[in-house]
């Protein structure tokens, strides 16, 4: 099946969202409106955060516009009394539900603007066949990917260059919004056999392959705490990791206790991961986070039946509920 | 000015590691780290800075300060004295390299820290020049030369099919003695090929910034309203400071069971909200807002104003790196010489 | 007729459930089947003997009984039963395991092609096996 | 068996919960039955209370194998604590499995008051097995 | 830092045959804390107990750790004993040596060996033991009693009489319930309208005793010594203080309808009370079958009535009051046959429900007592018992026995026999149960002499035919076919909980078991609580069970009710959930997973800068939490703490036994 994705040049979309961010701000509806803009690099498409109408020809939508602003309205929420408009993506509005389950955000106080998204570019993917320093800039046009590469200009098809985590995308369209800022796309039809595909890998191993497998994976991690801090489902406001009385986790950079850290941490989102992938996707070291969150998800959905989370904010996560004919993951005998 | 022929390097490095501990850059699920030399090891030279700098080898991310236990009287053993293992560090960078030197102005400062001038001493650093910087890379803008490295003990040059040496201090002119069976010297062709690839890259940056008044600049914006905007998506984690060659912060950690205990020394990070939690409660930087601005006011500030030198090499980690693309390019530019962004 | 310990065949009980899908043992002897079985006049065991005999392992009281061979299958006793043992499926049980027991059926179940035998009455098939048995 | 667990005494922490498995425990031990003296138990109200942080900690600290041991599904002394751990520690041991963890090292059994019996053979069994896997060395800190 | 005292039991040779206790009092004393260890014989006995107080003193302990039995043993012992000598009685932690260590460990170097690790974790765990305090809670001293038959009567009488003001709430015009339906009684064949009558009229004059007749429970709130109830008075159009019961108004109303009480067999008015020995005996309209209410003109009782309590305006009412304690006495359904066509019921006039059978029998009943054919009025000379119609049938009824069909078919034969001379009964049985004082006695009189037949065979169909009845089934004893013609059938219909129990138990955070029976605390040891504190049940909503049975539960109730009001204060279980505020989130995890609905959402002002800001958290009713821990595992950031039992605590120990 074909599917249907972004159609026109991204200067449009861009000009779109510009256009709801500048009435809304206009109009008064919101006090500021988060998004993302444009940096020095081809690669770079940070979120920003806007409160004057004039700078919204700032914001853009490219195939980098990756980061979730969502996690933001926590501290925004705190910090001001006002509305705000946030521009989401499938998997970003999945993380608005997720902080409305939680109770940690006031629906009525985000307008949220849904954004169908088509997926997003891997820079690395993108590095490997052109020269990083000469790329002046990248589009996705239809299901191309249009590159200014030096003076040229370079077509390629644009799924051998989209995220990972975009090509398992089950979700693409906001499933949670104020105003769908253009129509919808439809998912990949390959979505859900990629989805599990890694876990199953991992899973085909023997015990001893699958922890010197994860050991040379944890080897890695610094223990820079990205991979919580960015992930919505991580709201505490004083994670569990940060108190020191108790000390839930040793300071030191210990392998036990940096498999204490990712045991826990994938413990806490279990039935409550909505599978943005940002976790694996910003961790500086390349720890494959996404497999052992989407091993969690496999195991519930195996065991608890099928659950989503992010999708409906007033059910119950599996973990906070049970039905009396369970079955357990050990002798019951 | 010594060479050897990139294909013999195994044999180069299996020489060195019978010298010292080894370590050399390697590529494992598409990360380099410098890791321990073995046989067979396959060693990265293409690839620019490794993810996690090699400050760790003169400040490990955790180490032992001590061990006690609690008796009738009380034992201490003191683990600083036995820090400082014989290593060789092979293919630093540049900038990384340049990193020490501002490591040195923190922990060899009077009184010196006693493991970091064991390991310091001990450790020959053999740098790898640059010739193709990245977009991320602005060494340049911190005078540093990345095809040379003044702090390194030998200086290597890739010239496409050979490494060219050059021993740069007494250290460095021992190990390459130790190694001479191997090396073949220098011919005055060879050291033009070397010239001409130092003298290429001044030209290849693509990313510069002027660091001009930045310093004055910043003393003026304590108060400055930039750090609430600048702050705002800033996420806390720690992958600037952890993978910046110069943050040298730590904390101190006891580990105590029963009657025996354990201190120890490990990497901390000003954009974590438990930095400067006090026993009491008490947090002196209570939002991200004061912490991002400390980094960036130590960086660019604080530390230039107590050691003379900026506190940043130019290495492009956190440009590279940082989840929320906020970096001290954009600091500098925002706040600093020549740009009126404020 | 007398229960000796030599009579009693321990397995039966396992086999019979295992071949009918019924739980034989649930069954507490209320009699409910036998009251309504329109064939039961020319039984000599009556169903919920079956029933019990199977309990007990009695294969002999069984095996020469005529009542397997004389139920309809008409399913009046499982609609009643307060214990949901389908008792038509229990018989048929015995049925083939007697037949079993005796050996090498001329028609073996494998020759008939599957449509037939999933569709085929099993009263047909048992008649089948009765008629080709050796 | 290998040569290097012979000798091994294993270290084996078991949470139980008051009501049923703390309690089968003390009917173990009222009845004399014997069991291995590796196992040292923690009394915990319910083994919903059991967080995996304090499971992986007994494995950080240096225990060779952790149970849980609560009341029978249905039993609860708090009605439902322990249908939340089924699930919870089902979630837990999927997890510590696929990161190349041996299923035997960490176990959940339904133990009621009344199992004595059971309990001594449960920590028997558990003992024994951990035997055979030998020391942990995956989840031990190193301090 | 703590000084803590540890004191090791011998329990006589229990402990001291196979641990040896000076190694472990001198490990002890290298403790961390520790400040003092010794040892005793019998740490229990009174000279043991004053050995810790005289320690506590004398060496200001402020921490005690006993090695000993299990906990479950002495612990409230110790508590007292460390309480009595100044110290919070929650600053004891026992070791159990005994049952888990001496008692199961044959080698004395192992159990050695683990007495000092056992010993060294009660000292870690000690260490962080802080003063807990039990919550102390007024307490209403005022009962509402759900349910005015027999089980709520008793139960309301029994309550009223210790002292205490009780309400009882009935759904029906008038209390009474199913006993009230009944002819005699078994074993003892006493006639239930006059053991059951006086009762009712205690109840309505007691003055300790509120009777809330037509009204239901409607909505609970609040916990044990302070549920806030909601009654729904339902519009019974007729003003109670004005009735003066002289039933005119019933004389004369046009609607007919039929009557529950007598199941159906004759009508009643749309004006009625339910039957003549009704309490309170003042009539009710039933507005689904008024002419005035259906029609919209009629007003026939309005214009008879001598007193004018007629008020057709009426609505319903809700009434809020506060009650220390609940008694649940609900009753249940006889079950419908709609399942079970082979037996005729409803097809043929004569095949009747046991109950149905009761109403022939009782004089006040539409046969005034005689036994008759519906169809043609005639004495039946045979009739035909058929049991566990819907019961200990997993196919299409109940799996479980319905208990009280056994011996009310026995006392039907018995009366039948009495009351038809020359009748015969037959009794179709699976199993005949008779567990009880005198009852196999009763059941023996049956068949020995009365004449009962009882076949051992579940009937398979009734065929009507002619005027008579066609049973058939079979005589599993003989193995012979049963074909009998017979003039009546009388079906032993089972027991079903209220259709609407779950709802109530909903209502009442109680619950329900799969047969929506309302469950018990313990099965064995608490059958008349319910998990909910200060919520007890009686009577056949907890179960199937006789009135003997049923009498002895709601009297347990209303003890189990006098025994709440008659303390000064309540003191909750200290052991109990806290939320520390600072790491709250607010996004109530624990709420989800508390089965006890003891947390609840509460905003806290917090200082942010220069401002105080509201913030929804957790808080935690330490009345209603009974300290299990669920949501401690719930919250992430482990904001909620188990007293007694924290993270720290456990910690502790974790560490402490693997060092």
């Amino acid at each position: 099946m074909q599917q249907k994705v972004e159609g026109y040049p991204l200067k449009e979309y861009t000009t779109k969202i510009c256009q709801i961010a500048k009435e809304a701000l206009e109009n008064r509806e919101v006090t500021a409106i988060i998004g993302w803009r444009k940096k020095d690099f081809w690669w770079q498409s940070p979120v920003v955060f806007l409160e004057d109408p004039a700078d919204v020809q700032q914001l853009v939508w490219d195939p980098f516009t990756i980061y979730s602003p969502v996690k933001f309205l926590l501290d925004w929420q705190e910090s001001c009394a006002a509305k705000v408009g946030i521009f989401v993506k499938g998997c970003d509005s999945r993380g608005i539900n997720r902080l409305l389950q939680d109770k940690r955000l006031e629906r009525e106080r985000v307008a949220v603007y849904g954004v169908p998204c088509g997926g997003k570019a891997d820079a690395e993917k993108i590095r490997a066949s052109f020269p990083s320093k000469e790329i002046k800039s990248v589009t996705l046009i239809g299901e191309e990917l249009v590159l200014a590469v030096g003076e040229r200009e370079e077509r390629v098809k644009a799924e051998a260059y989209l995220l990972d985590k975009c090509l398992s995308c089950r979700h693409p369209n906001p499933v949670v919004y104020d105003k769908l800022v253009w129509e919808e796309v439809s998912p990949r039809q390959y979505a859900d056999e990629s989805r599990f595909a890694r876990v199953q890998a991992v899973e085909s191993l023997v015990t001893e392959e699958r922890f010197a497998y994860w050991q040379r994976q944890f080897d890695r991690c610094i223990r820079c705490f990205a991979c919580r801090n960015t992930c919505p489902a991580c709201n505490c406001r004083v994670c569990i990791f940060d108190q020191a009385e108790p000390r839930w986790l040793g300071k030191a950079n210990d392998p036990a206790d940096t498999l204490n850290y990712h045991i826990i941490r994938a413990f806490h989102v279990a039935g409550r991961c909505f599978e943005c992938g940002e976790c694996e996707r910003i961790c500086p070291a390349g720890v494959p986070l996404q497999e052992l969150n989407r091993k969690l998800i496999k195991g519930i959905n195996d065991a608890y039946g099928d659950y989503e989370a992010g999708l409906d904010p007033t059910d119950v996560p599996p973990l906070g509920t049970y039905r009396g004919e369970d079955p357990a993951g050990f002798d019951e005998s | 000015m010594k060479r050897i022929a990139k294909a013999n390097l195994a044999e180069l490095l299996s020489a060195m590691a019978a010298e010292a501990k080894l370590y050399v850059p390697a590529e494992s699920d598409g990360i380099v780290n410098f890791v321990s030399w073995q046989e067979g090891l396959a060693v990265e030279l293409a690839a620019l800075n490794v993810l996690v700098p090699p400050k760790k080898f003169f400040y490990p991310q955790t180490e032992t300060v001590l061990k006690y236990e609690m008796g009738e009287d009380l034992q201490i053993e003191d683990f600083a004295c036995k820090a400082g293992e014989k290593a060789i560090l092979f293919a630093v960078r540049p900038c990384d390299v340049s990193s020490f030197a501002m490591m040195d102005k923190v922990y060899l400062e009077e009184p010196p820290d006693e493991a970091y001038r064991r390991r310091r001493e001990n450790t020959t650093v053999i740098a790898l020049g640059c010739t193709e910087p990245d977009e991320a890379c602005f060494c340049q803008s911190f005078d540093i030369d990345a095809a040379k490295a003044p702090g390194a003990d030998v200086l290597a040059v890739d010239t496409g099919e050979e490494l060219a040496l050059v021993a740069q201090t007494e250290k460095g002119e021992e190990l390459i003695s130790a190694l001479n069976g191997l090396l073949s010297e220098a011919t005055s062709g060879d050291e033009n090929k070397v010239k001409d690839e130092q003298e290429k890259i001044a030209d290849r940056y693509v990313t510069s910034v002027s660091l001009r008044g930045i310093k004055e600049r910043l003393a003026g914006m304590f108060a400055a309203d930039y750090w609430e905007r600048l702050y705002k998506r800033c996420i806390g984690c720690g992958t600037c400071t952890f993978l910046c060659p110069t943050c040298h912060c730590f904390d101190l950690q006891e580990y105590a069971a029963g009657n025996c205990g354990e201190r120890i020394r490990c990497w901390d990070a000003c954009m974590f909200a438990d930095f400067t939690q006090m026993a009491g409660g008490h947090n002196p930087r209570p939002s991200q807002k004061e912490r991002v601005r400390q980094r960036f006011m130590h960086k660019l500030n604080y530390f230039p104003q107590q050691h003379g030198d900026y506190a940043c090499v130019g290495c492009g980690r956190c440009v590279r790196k940082c989840p929320v693309n906020l970096d001290i390019l954009e600091v500098i530019r925002e706040a600093g010489g020549g740009t009126d962004g404020l | 007729m007398k229960v000796i310990t030599e009579k009693i065949n321990y397995n039966l009980l396992r086999e019979v459930e295992e071949v009918s899908g019924q739980k034989v043992s649930a069954c507490f002897q209320c009699g409910k089947c036998s009251g309504g079985c329109p064939v039961v006049w020319s039984m000599d065991v009556l169903p919920h003997q079956v029933l019990r005999y199977a309990q007990l392992g009695l294969v002999d009281e069984l095996l020469h009984s005529k009542t397997l061979w004389i139920c309809a299958s008409c399913q009046t006793c499982d609609s009643r039963c307060p214990r949901n043992v389908d008792i038509p499926k229990v018989i048929e049980a015995l049925r083939l395991i007697i037949l079993r027991n005796k050996g090498g059926n001329y028609l073996h179940p494998n020759d008939l092609p599957a449509r037939v035998r999933e569709n085929a009455p099993q009263q047909g098939l048992v008649s089948a096996f009765r008629k080709y048995a050796k | 068996m290998p040569v290097t667990n012979e000798g091994f005494e294993p270290l084996i922490v078991a949470f139980c919960c008051n009501w049923c498995s703390y309690a089968g425990a003390d009917l173990a031990g009222v009845s004399r039955m014997s069991y291995s003296s590796n196992v040292r138990i923690i009394r915990v109200p319910c083994s919903s209370r059991v967080n995996p942080s304090f499971i992986i900690r007994a494995f950080q600290r240096g225990a060779d194998g952790v149970l849980v041991a609560g009341c029978h599904p249905g039993d609860c002394h708090y009605h439902s604590g322990n249908f939340f751990t089924r699930r919870r520690l089902t979630v837990l041991k999927q997890m510590m499995e696929y990161l190349g963890i041996e299923p035997e090292r960490f176990q959940v059994r339904w133990i009621s008051g009344s199992e004595g019996a059971k309990f001594a053979m449960v920590m028997n069994s558990v003992a024994e097995e951990i035997k055979r896997l030998g020391p942990n060395r995956k989840l031990r800190d190193v301090r | 830092m703590k000084r803590i005292g540890v004191f090791i039991c011998w329990c006589g040779s229990n402990i001291a045959a196979t641990v040896d206790i000076d190694r472990v009092i001198a490990a002890a004393q290298k403790m961390s804390g520790v400040v003092y260890a010794d040892q005793n014989k019998y740490t229990c006995s009174e000279i043991g107990q004053a050995m810790i107080k005289d320690a506590i003193k004398e060496y200001r302990l402020d921490r005690v750790v006993i090695g000993s039995c299990s906990p479950r043993m002495h612990e409230n012992t110790f508590r007292k004993t460390v309480e009595s000598a100044g110290l919070n009685p929650y600053y004891l932690e026992i070791a159990n040596i005994r049952e888990q260590c001496s008692w199961v460990h044959k080698d004395k170097e192992a159990g050695t060996a683990k007495a000092i690790s056992l010993i060294r974790t009660a000292v870690a765990k000690a260490a962080m033991n802080e003063a807990l305090f039990a919550a102390e809670m007024p307490i209403t001293r005022r009962a509402l009693v759900i349910g005015g038959g027999i089980a709520g009567i008793q139960a309301a009488l029994d309550i009223a009489d210790t002292g205490f003001e009780v309400d009882l709430v009935e759904r029906e015009p008038s209390i009474g319930g199913r006993m009230a339906q009944l002819d005699k009684t078994f074993p003892t064949l006493d006639c239930s309208a006059c053991i059951l009558t006086p009762k009712m009229v205690d109840v309505a004059q007691h003055e300790k005793i509120k009777l809330i007749t037509y009204a239901e429970v409607d909505k609970v709130e609040g916990y044990l010594g302070n549920f806030t109830v909601t009654i729904r008075s339902k519009a019974r159009s007729v003003d109670l203080q004005k009735c003066i019961g002289c039933g005119e108004c019933i004389a004369k109303c046009p609607s007919k309808v039929a009557s529950e009480f007598e199941e159906g067999l004759v009508q009643r008015r749309a004006i009625y009370t339910p039957f003549p020995q009704a309490v309170p005996n003042k009539p009710a309209i039933d507005r689904a079958h008024c002419r005035f209410f259906t029609a919209g003109k009629c007003k026939v009782c309005q214009k008879v009535c001598p007193a004018d309590a007629i008020d057709y305006e009426m609505a319903d009412r809700l009434l809020t009051n506060q009650y220390g304690a609940i008694v649940v006495a609900t009753g249940f359904d006889t079950h419908k046959l709609n399942n079970y066509g082979e037996y005729a019921y409803g097809k043929h006039p004569d095949v009747l429900t046991s109950l149905e059978f009761e109403r022939l029998l009782n004089a006040s009943g539409p046969t005034g007592g005689k036994i008759l054919r519906p169809s043609d009025g005639k004495e039946p000379k045979t009739v035909a018992f058929i049991q566990c119609v819907g019961s200990r049938d997993k196919a299409k009824g109940n799996p479980y026995c319905a208990k009280i069909c056994c011996m009310y078919t026995a006392k039907h034969a018995i009366l039948l026999s009495e009351k038809v001379p020359g009748s015969k009964a037959f009794v179709f049985y699976i199993d005949v149960r008779t567990a009880g004082k005198d009852y196999e006695e009763f059941y023996t009189r049956a068949y020995e002499e009365c004449g009962a037949s009882y076949i051992k065979g579940n009937v398979s169909k009734v065929f009507p035919d002619g005027d008579k009845l066609l049973v058939r089934s079979v005589d599993v004893l003989s193995g012979a076919l049963v074909e009998l013609s017979v003039d009546m059938v009388v079906l032993a219909a089972s027991v079903d909980a209220r259709a609407d129990a779950k709802e109530l138990a909903q209502k009442l955070a109680v619950t329900v078991n799969a047969h929506k029976f309302f469950t018990e605390a313990h099965p064995k040891l608490r059958p008349v609580d319910t998990q909910t504190a200060g919520i007890f049940l009686a009577g056949m909503c907890q179960g199937p069970k006789d009135i003997p049975e049923t009498v002895a539960q709601a009297s347990a109730a209303a003890v189990k009710v006098a025994a709440i009001f008659s303390k000064q204060s309540l003191l909750g279980n200290p052991t109990v959930a806290e939320v520390e505020p600072k790491l709250c989130s607010g996004d109530l995890s624990c709420m989800a997973v508390c089965p006890y609905g003891a947390i609840s959402e509460q905003v806290v002002e917090e200082r942010r800068g220069r401002e105080m800001v509201p913030r929804k958290i957790a808080q935690v009713n330490a009345a209603l939490c009974q300290g299990c821990g669920a949501c401690t595992v719930a919250c992430r950031p482990g904001a909620i703490n188990l007293k007694g039992f924290t993270n720290q605590q456990i910690l502790a120990e974790v560490d402490a036994i693997c060092l």
